[in-house]
């Protein structure tokens, strides 16, 4: 087994792809003989030529309307937004042509492309650097929406978003790409649109994705100190959600919390609130309730440890769950 | 002769709009063939006669919205008659006279129009894209399909409409300057009708002419009597057959004058004088084609009642679009969420009729 | 009384804040002589001159641009997105400028300008011409998102809003612009930040906003019929949301349904959902429900009805709310 | 003379950059005042001083990230110094040393970079506003900035800078679009260094020139030898005089080169040649103006090593913010919600230190 990270993994989903379909090309800012500021399309131009991976001009909404033509022509198209906050100038193509192009033209027009795009903080990055603009997307029907919270499900996601007969915007937890697995590519994991029980237990439920998985699985190491018995959901696909498997779960403990990086105020953990409160109101002893970032700009790196989800503020959310009920 | 690169000065239009055909009828140019000049003709009475025609069945409550392209023909058919079979047209919400003329049938045209479905044709058969509402977002998606053709090999050239108003939007400069860099076959045309809704050109940009756009993507420019279908279809021929050779893009801005209310439902005296028109009226594109080619509208009378007949017969028809439609398409397969909201309003529906 | 509507409302609105602050000044595509589509700005022009209100360039992204350099002058500026999905094209200005300029100086530079932003379906209109993007905005910290239900409330919440030192989006309902009320302006309602309970009940509380307010007025109308007493909440104010007004409501009647047009998953509504369960846990006798429309791109004017939550659809809701339990 | 609206070719730049001192130092054209040239020559040996201090942070972990401009001090300090008081400055990131130039304290400067707020100074102190990190965004800013200050009467212009890949960006258009509809008093300062991060100009535009986009837009756009900053500093004078005297918005493109990585974590070996800087560091502004001027960096070697120790000393100092910071900007008053946040993040804080 070799050790790799989730930028080789994405790296190598996108070499693998690429040599099996002739239509898959990518390009965006840098993404060329640079490789991407993450490193994630190292060696393709070198690989594949100019023609399959190229930089374009600075734009990102010219990168994502032109995307749009490419995949009218039967292309399969992989961009780069090379941060979070520098997708939103392609928002409008996003939301009114990819999203919908498929809808309007009554099935004849598909666009199978990706939008990658790397998220959230962790990385002492400057503003504009460390958005998670997730439930912008999440809230755009038209949009598959996925996330890996591991570094085997980086390539095998990657993979199948690039194979989806449908807009996939990919979202990267870049405060992750350095993680090290030990892993044999290519393997495929679960299928896209299925969540996963990372860990299972009796107590509690973590409901989470990409970057803040691992950050509760380490909650749930600490838990079993505290005498809870916590399971992990990595929804993997936030749209759409996998509500069966997430059910299953807090049926089973009657507890859950939703946790990830983004602002709480009307982010994505409302709507596994909501869901889960519809679908399993008689089985909770508890709210469901949501850790995530406070409602405020990202901040500078100096401030963001207060800003992200970490194992004592989810544990102490735990403690919220009405235990003394039982 | 010198290359456009070495003498950036051969990027800018000329000093007066390129004419072929004056006011008057009179040739002032090479014309191209007769029998192109008589498509010309023929495609500009039909597509006045579809603009009239439309506008009527919104009075009758048949289409909810119409944008007219009335004395705009010559943009609408002489630019879109320039394109080859495998071609393909990216049109804007105006351009519905363009997409007729390429062959789609004027009631699937209409569909966005009428309020039944947003596009109502398949953008494959004949190489048309969807009529597109946002302005300038068809920009880019042009030039990502001529870019994925020339990687592709394929010889063919794009050709996207975008109005005077829409040059402003950042997408119209985004697919300008990444249809330069990749070198892509496309012809930006800009249909320069002076108005953006309420709003006049010198309200809009203070170029000297929007082709002088051009240049400053490294890209030929070209200003063309937009009421002169021959002049019209003669540039954009020029350019697209420049595109189709791999010499890459062009922008080709049309002079002409939106002669009817933004749409239906617009009032233009709330914003302009009836006489800002005169001048335009008076330069009709099709009273010129009349006038080069000695016969006058009543030479396609009979197609056009024919098509207008048709037209009306099909949009009279009742068309009834199955609510299931609205979760079909939205994923190749419906989410299980979507399924399940589809079946909800199926028995909502069944309750409705009295059913449950 | 005169009897107005919300456009008129509106319009005099501006009309006041140009009279009473010469700061204030009213710039967009067609709001100059032409009045606005929607003659929400109509005689603003010929009372004020162009210099106060005027057209621009057809860009909404340099239209908010130009505004937030307005603001840091010490104007305050109000434009007008012509219809909701032609603000997306402003959505980097919005989120990486109009929300985040007061925090990311510290203070230094606030921002006081509005965004009117006419959303929402039922007038027939042709695709981009109906979505309802509010929660795009209320999930972005920095922002206050309101939106009137009633013409009383249009005209202040318009005034407010402009007097406001934080930068406000401005959702206008448009199916509703041409509701009539009896009205002598100028008059202030409640202040901006509060939700109003529209009519009191004991059984039920519809929470909504916007469009749906009427809506679910009618359908508290309904409900009296099938022998359910129904009270109604108008949120005014997305973000922030008043969340003693809205759990005061809900404690009292154990029950609630969450009404607005906007796609509900990942909606704003989630949010409600998320909040109430979270307040009011032991208080419920039933989950939070959300009606709203399906998760599909608004569709053309033929399906509409389908889609925009009638009073059937939202008794049907109610019925759902567990009263075998009872 | 012929006005610029009835000659459009006068809008375009020239053939050549504008130079007035060359490579060798020798005065090529009519020279400012040797006040100017002697501030034009300390501001940029302050400004790389300044540059290679800031990089020095990075390497000692007091700066997070460091964009330099070195070999851009021409177009950063030369194009700054043309500003009158009143005027205003909009700078991207990489003008830390406009912004030093224009006043604001070095520490101030360098907060968004070092990581403990986002921007470190009051704009309305010095007029310059925060630097900005969305590429291009900045352009609509100051054009509403300067619009505002029309309406009002009041008299100054407003310089914004922008780099070269960030033409590209549709926002860039838009803003040049709205100055020249609008005639708002502004000067977009295109510094041209020739690369984007790992792009290079030739896959980023095929413009003639960056300054051939103005004429698309109705202004005359100016070509600057970037690293000639008595050039830099009349040609932006002269636009900023023009557009205080209400005559409108310019375009001036300052070419010059970045010699540096696009900041200290990136790697140029992964896309530049090393040679291809040489050329560039052969034409060093400041080599240039020693000859010129007959004196070298020496000159201002003390004043430089004073303002760098204080830097130093202000950057060594522990910056710690309060946490409550995070909640006391968003809005004028904390929301509810906000203060609740606030007091949890407190009630951890204080459990943490053990006083829970
Ligand atoms: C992004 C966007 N903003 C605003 C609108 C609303 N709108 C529809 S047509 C129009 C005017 C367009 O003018 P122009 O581009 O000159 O085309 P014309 O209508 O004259 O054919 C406007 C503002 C839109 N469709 N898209
Ligand atoms: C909207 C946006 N997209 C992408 C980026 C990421 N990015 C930061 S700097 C840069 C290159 C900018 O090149 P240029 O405008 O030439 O300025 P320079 O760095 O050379 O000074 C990129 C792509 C960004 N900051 N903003
Ligand atoms: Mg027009
Ligand atoms: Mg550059």
């Amino acid at each position: 087994m070799a050790q790799i990270n989730m930028a080789q993994a994405l790296n190598r989903a996108l070499r693998d792809a690429m040599t099996d379909d002739p239509n898959v090309v990518v390009f965006g800012e840098d993404v060329g003989p640079y490789g991407g500021v993450f490193t994630v399309t190292d060696g393709l131009t070198a690989q594949f030529g100019e023609d399959r991976c190229f930089d374009s001009p600075l734009a990102e909404s010219g990168i994502v309307g032109t995307a749009v033509g490419m995949a009218m022509y039967g292309m399969r198209p992989v961009v780069e937004m090379q941060f979070d906050a520098f997708a939103y100038p392609a928002f409008e193509q996003i939301t009114s042509h990819v999203a919908k192009m498929r809808n309007r033209t009554r099935g004849k027009v598909a666009l199978p492309m990706v939008i990658r795009i790397p998220y959230g903080g962790g990385i002492g990055g400057v503003e504009h650097h460390g958005d998670s603009s997730e439930a912008y997307y999440t809230h755009t029907p038209g949009l598959t929406v996925v996330t890996p919270g591991t570094t085997a499900d980086a390539y095998s996601l990657l993979r199948a978003a690039i194979e989806s007969p449908d807009p996939v915007i990919f979202m990267e937890p870049k405060s992750r790409y350095w993680t090290r697995a030990d892993l044999q590519l290519p393997a495929r994991t679960d299928p896209m649109n299925r969540a996963v029980v990372r860990r299972t237990g009796q107590d509690v439920t973590l409901i989470s994705y990409g970057s803040t998985v691992q950050t509760c699985m380490e909650t749930a190491d600490a838990a079993k100190e505290e005498g809870w018995d916590v399971e992990v959901i990595d929804l993997r696909s936030l749209a759409p959600l996998d509500e069966d498997t997430v059910c299953a779960s807090v049926r089973k403990t009657g507890r859950a919390v939703v946790v990830h990086e983004s602002s709480v105020f009307s982010g994505y953990g409302a709507e596994v609130v909501a869901t889960v409160t519809e679908k399993c109101f008689h089985w909770l002893e508890a709210p469901v309730l949501r850790v995530g970032g406070f409602d405020v700009p990202y901040p500078p790196k100096d401030l963001e440890e207060h800003q992200l989800p970490h194992p004592d503020r989810i544990l102490d959310t735990i403690a919220r769950l009405q235990w003394e009920d039982q | 002769m010198k290359s456009i690169e070495a003498s950036p000065e051969l990027m800018l239009p000329g000093r007066k709009p390129i004419q072929l055909v004056d006011e008057n009828g009179s040739a002032v140019g090479d014309l191209p063939d007769e029998r192109v000049l008589r498509s010309l003709h023929r495609g500009m009475v039909l597509g006045r006669r579809f603009n009239r025609q439309a506008t009527a069945l919104t009075k009758q409550g048949r289409l909810a919205v119409y944008p007219s392209s009335v004395g705009q023909e010559a943009c609408e058919v002489g630019a879109t008659l320039a394109l080859e079979d495998n071609d393909w047209l990216f049109p804007t919400y105006r351009d519905t006279v363009a997409v007729v003329t390429r062959g789609v049938p004027a009631a699937e045209t209409l569909t966005l129009l009428r309020g039944n479905w947003h596009s109502g044709y398949d953008p494959y058969e004949h190489r048309v894209a969807p009529l597109c509402t946002p302005l300038s977002t068809n920009g880019p998606h042009a030039v990502g399909l001529a870019h994925a053709a020339r990687l592709r090999g394929d010889s063919l050239a794009v050709l996207v409409f975008m109005g005077d108003g829409a040059t402003s939007e950042g997408d119209a400069h985004e697919a300008f300057n990444f249809a330069a860099v990749f070198n892509a076959p496309v012809v930006f045309f800009i249909q320069n009708n002076q108005w953006a809704i309420s709003v006049p050109l010198a309200k809009q940009s203070k170029a000297p002419t929007l082709a002088h756009k051009a240049i400053g993507y490294g890209m030929p420019g070209h200003h063309v009597d937009g009421n002169d279908a021959a002049a019209v279809y003669t540039v954009v021929s020029e350019a697209l057959a420049r595109a189709r050779a791999g010499h890459g893009p062009s922008i080709v801005e049309g002079l002409t004058y939106r002669v009817d209310p933004h749409t239906n439902s617009d009032d233009t005296n709330r914003y302009r004088d009836p006489s800002d028109a005169e001048p335009w009226r008076a330069s009709d594109p099709i009273i010129r084609f009349n006038r080069l080619l000695g016969v006058d509208e009543s030479a396609y009378a009979e197609e056009a009642d024919r098509m207008m007949a048709e037209l009306r017969a099909e949009m009279n028809k009742d068309a009834h679009v199955d609510p299931d439609e609205l979760f079909e398409h939205v994923y190749a397969e419906p989410t299980p969420r979507l399924r399940t909201q589809r079946a909800a309003l199926r028995a909502e529906l069944a309750a409705d009729r009295g059913e449950a």
